[in-house]
């Protein structure tokens, strides 16, 4: 049993916080958002020099990290920053490229910042059901024809392709018959209109009429896309939760700096006994929520059957835990939380948002009590 | 006991109903409906509706514009307002500032100024608080000095809502140095265009523009701009923070909130099924709808013991309570059923006249900004940790 | 709209509770609850004698009273005096025969105190399920035999008679098919074995086997009995959520008293502030419960397609609040709010028992959700 | 990052695990199961028990009996006596007085008190609390007067824990008059059997007899039973409360209680389906299983840091709170699960040898009350409330 990281974990958490500190910020978020891709390509370049989107991938995978533990570090270290980069579609789309097989040369690419590959897989229909996919892929000849929607897709508008679920047989609801391509950027038929998101960053609604691909552009075996969907979820959801554990960490300073410095009525703030216990319990609950993204991160490496259960209960903690310190926060700050110039505000939309990717604390509830009862 | 209003009541309800039917502007509704702000001119045009129907001061006196309405028509009204997500009347002049002036002004500061308040000559804001004194309101420092027949204003003043559209401002400001905080404290009309004074923004975490700084800078104000007397303002301050507040529940706004969530879930879908039909969901659902029947009835019964003569203490402590928990919890439950559909930020969907498509269907842009915005209600007006320690002190007597 | 009762209401309230000060009491229950009946049976014929049991009943019924508000005042002071007589027993079986008919002679009896029968509907198969019922009853010439069980039945032992619900058509769940008899006590076949309860008063379990009947011994039709049950349900819902009521007020004040007069660290406890915000939160509690009673006191004589639902919407209210009220006041009681000889803790034990009756606050959650749905 | 237990601490945990299987009468395990006491004899069964496998003082140095175990062992024994339902060694003795001793008492107290711990001989109750000095213990008032070679106490002490079983309490008791109250503060080891002392015993809410009243009235103390100096009480009870509270957070137990209640939940029925498939129980289940998970992990990272060599200070706290919310939690589950079969009060089912059948399986009569037996773990031990007063202290340093 040993709760500390590795040397070169630790050095690359290091070096990363030092990067993040003095190169991210809630402005430079802010601004990047209003405009097509909603990130800084340059900077993007630097992290990728910096070697942390490599960290996200095992050696077998074409990175050179890649476990759990790391994955943990690098996301609660870009939280701290509210860092907007692509990171969670790199690692997302990377992990389903793996999974799946037979795409080092895309991988590679991702690695080294020269692609980005959105992960076009959520549609409107099923909200968090891993599973719906009614967008449909039709045999024609040695490609395929793709026709259907998919609903707010991070960084679609600067990616150089996306990665697309669509499905090759079964019905809307199955989890077989669902093939993953490879659709380059600006292919005839497909439409990408993009948006600001509410805590930042940018996403698209994506229609697909008649798109066609050739036989190449099918990621796997057809049919067989579910395996890697799970694989890149799994990734996401830890990576969501490591993130907002950073991003907990910088609201709970926030908000106990303002506790002793905040006078009112002759005494700090923080001198009033019920403010305290609510302080209290919310570091507390944070503690909780770090636990929970330490065992998600020991089981994104474990054995299937305790894996996708220990990754819903931290999305469920993570969620529930999110949203409770934001408001918490914006309510201990009074006037002041509820301003945009104040940093702490945006790490607190953040917060509450992270609960609308990959699942909220109900899903992740239901979904953890009905993984136990199949186990 | 007996739940049910009179036939006359339920009549004067019909009333009301039939005036927002054929007076109620549908795109005023809309934006009501989304909790987007009305502009200037939209506000300004409801308010010469209401003018025009006799009812944009209905509670003052009869002798000066009112309706002489019961306090439970009020609530009817208010109520049937909320449901029909009419727009709210600006409070500033109408309820803030009136009551303070027919009970303190001298009768040339009624005579001019709540005339002007009807017909919209004059738009009022509110200049209590200041960077260091919020919930401690008395702790304020913007100073007044008298120089002749004019007091010279300086100071800031802070979370004045609305403060970029108004003309006049009234003020607390500090004319004495007495032991007691409370004392030395005056009540003074401003008018916002006098030179001295700098309006400027602040974006809430939202990024709406609703309330401002205000700078003073030896701004000169009319003796006359006085309300009642020099070093009394406290007095009249706390008058009007005691003043109407029965409906602060909120019931109508939260009926018609949450009769709007429910219309999103279920449209919204959870692995094929309508989200209203999830059994966490609907639990969700459930028990907002019952603290909305409970809290209905609470609010109903300190309406009751107004109209009989009672008067709302710590009660209305309770219903702000209560009622802005309610509100913020509908407001979360209307980003949860959106998923992840709730993300998308478009400002220009919040303006006048977007036609474009929303990504979760109408009004889903306006789900998440709308629920940071909401996180306001248990902070301003005085924030629910005060109201409890009001509670802890009237009915606890700790 | 008019929240004052009248004269005539506000008089019985006044005489009982006056009554109910002088005459019931913790230590009262608690002695009488280690034998059967586990009541007291004089101050039951004293109650008669009141005209407490007739208020819970129309003139059309065979009372002088019950409305729901009647059932509200009785069962509020009844509450705040711990009361162990058969109350409820009373109001269950009476609504129940009223509801099917042509039992005046029984309902006089329970009126004047003579008579108690106990309402033997609860299985264990089923819990909080109105329509489950798999004790059955066949006919037998022009009688009926009855084999079955049932669970929790109050006041059984002492009662003179059971009303049992037995299923003489339909499947185990179905609301048709279950009919409703009147069984004397001492009948052959019929076992009562009695026990406390946790919180005073007593309960047994019923078994049934080849217990013959009259045919006089059927109540109403046969089959038809799923009425006259939620006729009595729908009663007992008001009952507990006033009696609730009424011990919240006791639990409040002693609660409020021991803040205010407990010394530590040289101050009463009551000025520290987390213990005054949670006291005032447990306040604001108690004032939306007395809402949800008159709430559904209004409903109990209203509209069928509303009533069910509002009645769930309280007994949910008063199962979430009464546990929290409950174990609030025991907490800011400290050491001696773990203690038996607190007045207090007997009124707590009884606010989380009472969610054990007729439904607990997930079952009326999930029953207002459903009726929701189908209204 | 390795959450696993190196192989030699697996290996350990077997050898707690075979001790179990073979050592632990079954009568016991299903005491501790239901939540009842044992009782006097059953206890003393218990420690001989544990004492003759040289486990029962397994933290004290080994020169006086102890294992030597790690920190990581030591929560592996814990976490495996809780999931055995094993009894937990008294700890008034073993693990409070003793490591007191050990650290400021004589040598001869040393040797004569503590072979007596191990050897059943003394059974030991603590006399801290008193009816005005609770959560505010320096508040005490027990006096204790020299008197030649003896103390002279008169007072009174309450909560005391099997105090109606013990023949020997450590007390603090005032000595002095000082202005700081925690000075003036000494202490004692009394023999229970000494003239002038009366127990009486506190019946809990649930009808059990645990705790107790005790009233000494000219009680003569040797002044050989004074605990270190004179005035410097204060010191070794913080020490004492200081010591050994890595297991509060009580996951052994809480693992144990989940599982037995899952077991009733999946053969309780609600409308003809198992409660554990009604969602949401299913989700109030999940919730406390995910609780659990999360405090395991926070649990095992103070026993990481400790064994590292840090010192569980707010951390400690932390625990006693989430680990105390969640055992009640699962005790809520518990008569929830029982539906109205959690009514039933027997009395008689919670006495050794009961062969009756319960209304709601084995041990259901044991719920509610438990349930309400647990209300303590918030309260004794410094309430949860003191806890957050620690942790705003020495985190927020407010």
């Amino acid at each position: 049993m040993d709760f500390s990281h590795s040397d070169d974990r630790r050095m690359l958490a290091d070096t990363l916080e030092r990067f993040v500190a003095s190169n991210a910020g809630w402005q430079k978020r802010a601004a990047a958002t209003k405009s097509a891709p909603g990130y800084d390509a340059a900077l993007w370049a630097q992290y990728a020099e910096l070697g942390v989107i490599g960290a996200l991938f095992t050696p077998e995978q074409g990175g050179f990290g890649g476990a759990g533990f790391d994955v943990m570090v690098v996301f609660e270290a870009l939280g701290s920053g509210l860092v907007g980069e692509p990171f969670l579609t790199a690692l997302m789309s990377g992990r389903a490229l793996a999974a799946a097989g037979g795409r080092e040369r895309e991988i590679e690419a991702i690695v080294d910042g020269s692609k980005v590959i959105a992960f076009a897989h959520q549609e409107g229909a099923g909200s968090y059901d891993l599973d719906t996919v009614t967008t449909t892929a039709r045999a024609d000849g040695a490609g395929w024809v793709l026709n259907g929607a998919k609903t707010v897709i991070h960084d679609a508008e600067g990616a150089t392709a996306l990665l697309v679920s669509a499905r090759s047989a079964g019905s809307d609801n199955d989890a077989a018959g669902v093939s993953l391509f490879l659709v380059p950027a600006g292919t005839l038929g497909l439409t990408i209109n993009g948006y600001q998101c509410v805590d930042g960053g940018r996403a698209a609604e994506i229609v697909l009429k008649d798109v066609k691909v050739d036989g190449a552009a099918l990621v796997g075996a057809a049919g067989a896309g579910s395996a890697a969907i799970r694989a890149a979820v799994d990734a996401g959801l830890l990576a969501l939760s490591a993130e907002a554990l950073g991003a907990m960490g910088v609201v709970r300073d926030a908000t106990l700096e303002y506790l002793r410095t905040r006078v009112q009525f002759g005494e700090p703030i923080g001198r009033n006994q019920a403010l305290q216990h609510r302080m209290a319990s919310v570091l507390v609950e944070i503690e909780q929520a770090r636990s929970a993204v330490i065992n998600a991160a020991a089981a994104l490496d474990g054995a299937a059957d305790v894996r996708e259960r220990i990754l819903s209960g931290t999305k469920y903690t993570i969620g529930k835990t999110g949203a409770y310190v934001a408001e918490e926060a914006i309510q201990l700050h009074g006037g002041i939380g509820m301003t945009w110039e104040l940093p702490m505000t945006h790490f607190a939309k953040r917060l509450v948002m992270i609960n609308h990717q990959l699942g909220d604390d109900d899903h992740h509830l239901m979904r953890y009590a009905a993984l136990g009862r199949a186990a | 006991m007996d739940l049910s209003f009179t036939p006359a009541e339920e009549a004067f309800r019909g009333e009301v109903r039939t005036f927002y039917r054929d007076k109620l502007p549908a795109r005023l509704a809309g934006r009501v409906r989304l909790g987007q702000q009305l502009t200037k001119a939209q506000q300004e045009e409801w308010h010469a509706i209401l003018h025009e129907r006799g009812w944009l001061a209905n509670h003052w006196p009869e002798a000066w514009g009112g309706t002489g309405w019961s306090v439970t028509e009020r609530y009817i009204f208010d109520m049937e307002s909320a449901l029909a997500n009419a727009p709210r009347a600006l409070p500033f002049g109408i309820n803030m500032l009136a009551p303070v002036l027919l009970k303190y002004g001298s009768e040339a500061q009624k005579a001019h100024y709540l005339p002007r308040m009807l017909d919209g000559s004059d738009w009022w804001c509110q200049g209590y608080s200041e960077p260091g004194a919020g919930s401690d309101l008395a702790a304020l420092k913007t100073r007044a000095v008298r120089d002749g027949d004019h007091y010279v204003v300086n100071g800031q003043k802070t979370w004045t809502t609305m403060g970029h559209h108004a003309n006049m401002m009234f003020a607390l400001v500090r004319t004495g140095d007495s032991e007691r905080r409370q004392e030395g404290i005056s009540f003074l009309l401003i008018d916002m265009n006098s030179p001295g004074i700098e309006v400027r923004p602040i974006i809430t975490l939202d990024g709406e523009h609703e309330v401002n700084e205000v700078f003073f800078t030896d701004v000169r104000v009319p003796i006359a701009n006085l309300v009642g007397e020099e070093n009394r303002g406290w007095t009249y301050a706390k008058y009007l923070l005691t003043y109407e507040r029965t409906g602060m529940a909120g019931i109508g706004t939260s009926t018609a909130a949450l009769t709007w969530m429910k219309g999103i879930a279920a449209r919204q879908k959870r692995g094929g099924k309508a989200l209203l039909d999830d059994p966490l969901f609907a639990a969700r659902v459930a028990r907002a709808e019952i603290e909305l029947a409970n809290l209905s009835t609470t609010s109903l019964r300190v309406v009751a013991s107004v109209a009989g003569g009672g008067a709302p203490g710590a009660e209305s402590s309770m219903l702000k309570i209560k009622g802005t928990e309610l509100r913020q919890e509908i407001s979360d439950l209307t980003r949860r059923a959106l998923g992840p559909q709730a993300q998308p930020f478009l400002p220009e969907a919040l303006e006048e006249g977007y036609n474009g498509e929303e990504v979760g269907g109408e009004g889903s842009s306006a789900a998440a900004p709308h629920y940071f915005n909401l996180r306001k209600l248990s902070i301003f007006g005085g924030s629910n940790e005060i109201q409890k320690n009001i509670i802890s002190k009237m009915i606890l007597q700790l």
